[in-house]
């Protein structure tokens, strides 16, 4: 019997739950030279804003011990060119289509959920209410219960299928934020995006980030990732996908047990791009082993200490 | 593009090159026959504690034997922890990466300027050009190094019988001062007579001297890019480079080769 | 000229800015086995509660990525037998002594900070308003600024000397506890405590630690805790004392550089005991190099993009 | 207690003892003199992206080549990372490390108990009595395994010419069932007329059987015990045991040897 992947978030149905994670794949064009997109439970872009973005002059990223720092700055080829030459591509993809929505201002979250709550081939928006790189605003919405109901709100009057919300890890209480968001109506909860951290050239004595600091992510990050994805399975109601430092098929089940029905992988696919393929052969392995018939089997089910 | 692929492959020889260079040959690495000269390969480290992998140029293919051979100086933990590889370690190498140098007609009198750890790939171009019909006496290769030692594997440029001019800034072999100045000088004594084309790969300030060459003189040609490389395969955008018109591009998948005059340095 | 290593914190003055970390070196005793304590800028005690604890049942630490998380529950001696048993030691040592308290209540850490207020050789308190590790306060009162005041106010009144506010990572906005602990008289920051994460054994489901969760530290949060300190520095007015990760004198300058008069060491002690030695050496052979006099020539003298 | 230190030493010899056990012996080891049967080192795995030292008792040492063996079985990342090492190798090395055990005066019969992975530490004592002067045919030595590929190292222990009893759960060698089965047949057969002491070392349930044996036959004697440790030198608190009576103690320190019927198990 081989093991049932298949997760259902917020009615959609997943072939399996491992996904990419925003701004780790670009639009997936480039992952797909390396294997075909239909082994994924599901593709998230990059975040799109409503103007094309640059983002920050390099150097951008840095390395860190098990883990990087980026401030890429949400580049984006902007809402009119991401439909126009992004969408062909992703409409012949065999997996599921999420994207990622940023903006400055409330409006602007609106406006490109907007444009893209009439592509039917859009499965399902994930709000970045979290992104550590922009200084107009993005952190701040993730950090404030009311600007995040706000935020999550004006995009589910404009946007008629499921909505994620992209939780940020820089808060004191990150089930506040989760609340907030379920209120304004999201679906699922992604917990979590990068941590804001820095570094400096002891050489130059220059931070190695132009934006002089970024977001940390890889293996560095996942105990925290683990803890808050604990922590909002415990005390709030939707779904979550779990993300942070997910490398390998053992590092989705130990986000599965506390609570995660879908992960993404971020940085690791910059050392592996064909991580994902590897991690959906090594749960299918993992579950005959443990003659786990269902991904739901493990859904939740860390045997806590009492 | 070529597809990039993750392949565990074996370092099969380690040559010590002396003054913090190391030479080493990877095999079987299955994809020789796709890397070309600009080509690069993302090389993963995490058997060491580093987490991401490091990007070299590919310095010469054995097709037959599928031998791959990259040429590095170590410079920080990176090429540390990869110059304490030893023989029979394997090591998994993504590639091959990146969009090459296009080879010149052989009717071009091909000028490659190569900066200190730059000139493994313009020693692959200069060997293909070579193998495609050129002649050697043709080819220019320029390498500038701060003294004698930065110019590691002299003679095996040398063999290719190509014309090679040395120059190092103390003066300890070739020209002394920068590279740029002898290329300058060259230039100026020839390009009204030969059709030249400029090649250029090391240290960033080097490169622009090249590009500034290049448009001043009338000179095509390509210069071959660092930035730092997270990914490789364009999904990080971590390494682009401003272009004169349209904005910006990655070095991995757009170069890490560019035309003269296309890239703000 | 051999540099000028000396700091000064609250008219306090140090042999040079490296402290061990708090909850890792016990009381002294045995890092004293690896090198003389001289050698060292300060010496932070274990946690000191009013009754002795036992702390958290093992497994009580796990190893992660460059980290590790570690629940030991505030394990000590309690305050009477520290200073029967524990202060006779420390009172022999040639260096500053800096003890550090924890409480579940206000009043214990008072009554805790007054029975040290009467033994001359204390020369600071730190004030541990961030652990992670205990039920009954700990956490929340470093997330919370009205308690962070509070708390701080009541060892004031009790305690003569200066005293450090440690605060903890898991905040929103780590200067506005800052604030309030400078409202409440502290004289220093120490800048952070470990981030709240967890890990869970694949094999058996159970987390890997009893507590379910603990505290990340070691390499993996250094760039999240350089990033706290430049923002401290940046907008609060005491002087700081930067922890998190710290295992060469690379790390050091980082924190120097981003704004911290001192820094302390922890995890690293467990992998190189004599990490501090070696870290002073390499500050000076450093500042050699660079020809600089003294430590102020670097704290935070970070060349920002601007 | 032993001043601990960290030394830098070389893997000189590494020997695959199969069925994942290793023997790696490194040299020189400035303080072999200081290391007891029941001490323990603590190896640095930096070098490798693992970042806590890994504990491991030491199996012999050769004073006069300042030879320091230990033996260990690929269990999970630490060890596996530490098998890929090879001769030559340049392993940081903190110790020496812990309370061994105390060696019984030359009247008793000790009754060695080893499971699996625990014997390396058992065999140091075994040679120890014996160069003091204890007649090895007083030494007893049971060895537990799940089957014949888990005893390992059997003919050296063999050749020290002590009574050598395997026992294994598949029956594949020696007794068929737990060692402490076999054991408490002895205890039984021998107590009476024997002055015993019991030593043991292995996995958990199997110390703890040999507690039970000790406190129910009153036997004295001594076991290493396992815990996880950061520091290895007791400033982290994290390896900590309950005993009986007093607390808490630290296995790294007070530890890893203590008396049968002194820890709660
Ligand atoms: C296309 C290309 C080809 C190259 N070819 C060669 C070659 O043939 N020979 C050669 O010697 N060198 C080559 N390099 C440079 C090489 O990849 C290393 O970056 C360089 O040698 C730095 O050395 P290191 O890794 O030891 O330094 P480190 O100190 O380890 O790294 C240098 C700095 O760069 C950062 N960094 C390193 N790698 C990355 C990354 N992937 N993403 C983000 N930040 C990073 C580190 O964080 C650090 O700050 C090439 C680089 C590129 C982009
Ligand atoms: C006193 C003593 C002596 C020992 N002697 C031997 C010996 O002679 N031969 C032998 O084979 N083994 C010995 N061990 C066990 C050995 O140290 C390893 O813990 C064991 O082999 C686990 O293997 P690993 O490191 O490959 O497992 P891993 O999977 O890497 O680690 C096992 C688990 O323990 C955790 N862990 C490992 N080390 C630590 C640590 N230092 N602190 C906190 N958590 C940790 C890891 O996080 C992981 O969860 C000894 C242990 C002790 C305490
Ligand atoms: C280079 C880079 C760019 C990213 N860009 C975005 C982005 O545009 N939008 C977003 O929501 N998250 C972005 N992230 C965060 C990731 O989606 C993910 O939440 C984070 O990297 C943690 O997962 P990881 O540890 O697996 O990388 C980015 C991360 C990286 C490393
Ligand atoms: C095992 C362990 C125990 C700790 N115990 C305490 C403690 O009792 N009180 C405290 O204020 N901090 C405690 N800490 C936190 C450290 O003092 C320090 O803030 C943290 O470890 C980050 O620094 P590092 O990355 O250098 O370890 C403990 C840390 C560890 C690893
Ligand atoms: S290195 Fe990632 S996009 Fe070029
Ligand atoms: S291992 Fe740290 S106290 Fe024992």
């Amino acid at each position: 019997m081989t093991p049932d992947l298949r997760v259902t978030i917020a009615g959609v149905e997943f072939a399996n739950p491992v996904m990419t994670a925003s701004g780790c794949c670009n639009y997936g064009e480039e992952l797909a030279q390396v294997f075909p997109l239909s082994k994924l439970g599901a593709l998230v872009t990059k975040s799109i804003t409503l103007k094309p973005r640059l983002g920050h002059p390099v150097p951008r990223t840095a390395e860190t011990a098990s883990g990087m720092l980026n401030a890429i700055g949400l580049a984006n080829v902007g809402i009119d060119a991401f439909i126009k030459d992004k969408i062909p591509f992703l409409e012949k993809q065999k997996t599921k289509i999420i994207v990622n929505v940023a903006g400055a201002t409330i409006n602007e979250y609106v406006e490109v959920s907007a444009r893209l709550a009439d592509i039917g081939r859009v499965d399902i928006l994930e709000i970045n209410i979290s992104c550590p790189n922009v200084d107009e605003g993005g952190l701040e919405f993730g950090q404030s219960p009311a600007l995040t109901e706000k935020c999550i709100a004006g995009v589910r009057k404009v946007f008629p299928r499921p909505i994620i919300a992209k939780l940020a890890p820089n808060v004191t209480d990150i089930t506040q934020i989760a609340d907030a968001a379920h209120q304004g109506g999201a679906d699922a909860f992604a917990v979590i995006n990068s941590l804001v951290g820095t570094s400096v050239d002891i050489d130059t004595w220059r931070p190695r980030l132009t934006n002089n600091r970024g977001g940390l992510t890889g293996p560095a990050i996942k105990p925290i990732a683990l803890a808050m994805v604990d922590k909002v399975y415990t005390k709030c109601k939707l779904p979550i996908i779990g993300i942070g430092g997910i490398s390998t098929y053992r590092d989705v089940i130990e986000f599965l047990l506390v609570g995660a029905t879908a992960v993404q992988v971020g940085t690791a696919l910059f050392v592996e791009p064909d991580a994902p393929v590897k991690i959906v052969e090594g749960l299918k392995e993992y579950m005959k082993t443990k003659k786990l018939s269902h991904i739901n089997d493990m859904i939740g089910k860390v045997r806590k200490y009492t | 593009m070529t597809k990039p692929s993750c392949e565990d492959t074996t370092l099969v020889r380690a040559r010590d090159l002396h003054h913090g260079y190391f030479s080493f040959t990877f095999a079987p690495y299955p994809r020789v026959a796709e890397c070309h000269p600009g080509s690069f390969v993302h090389v993963q480290l995490t058997s060491t504690d580093i987490y991401l992998r490091r990007a070299m140029s590919v310095a010469s293919v054995n097709t037959r034997r599928h031998e791959l051979e990259i040429i590095f100086k170590v410079f920080g933990r990176g090429t540390a922890a990869l110059s304490r590889f030893t023989t029979g370690s394997k090591v998994n190498i993504l590639g091959p990466l990146g969009v090459g140098f296009s080879k010149p007609r052989s009717t071009y009198h091909p000028v490659l300027v190569a900066g200190g750890v730059g000139f493994p790939p313009l020693m692959f171009l200069a060997q293909q050009m070579i193998d495609d019909g050129m002649d050697p006496k043709n080819i220019h290769f320029f390498y500038g190094g701060r003294s004698e030692r930065d110019l590691v594997e002299r003679a095996r440029i040398k063999k290719m019988g190509i014309r090679f001019y040395p120059a190092t800034d103390d003066g300890s072999l070739g020209d002394k001062g920068l590279v740029t100045k002898s290329v300058e000088k060259f230039i100026k004594d020839h390009h009204a007579k030969e059709r030249l084309r400029l090649y250029g790969c090391g240290p960033e300030p080097m490169l622009k001297a090249v590009d500034e060459l290049g448009m001043q003189y009338g000179v095509a040609g390509q210069i071959s890019l660092e930035s730092p490389m997270p990914c490789g395969i364009g999904i990080c955008l971590g390494c682009v480079v401003k272009l004169r018109v349209g904005g910006h591009a990655r070095v991995c998948c757009e170069g890490p080769v560019f035309e003269i005059g296309e890239v703000v340095l």
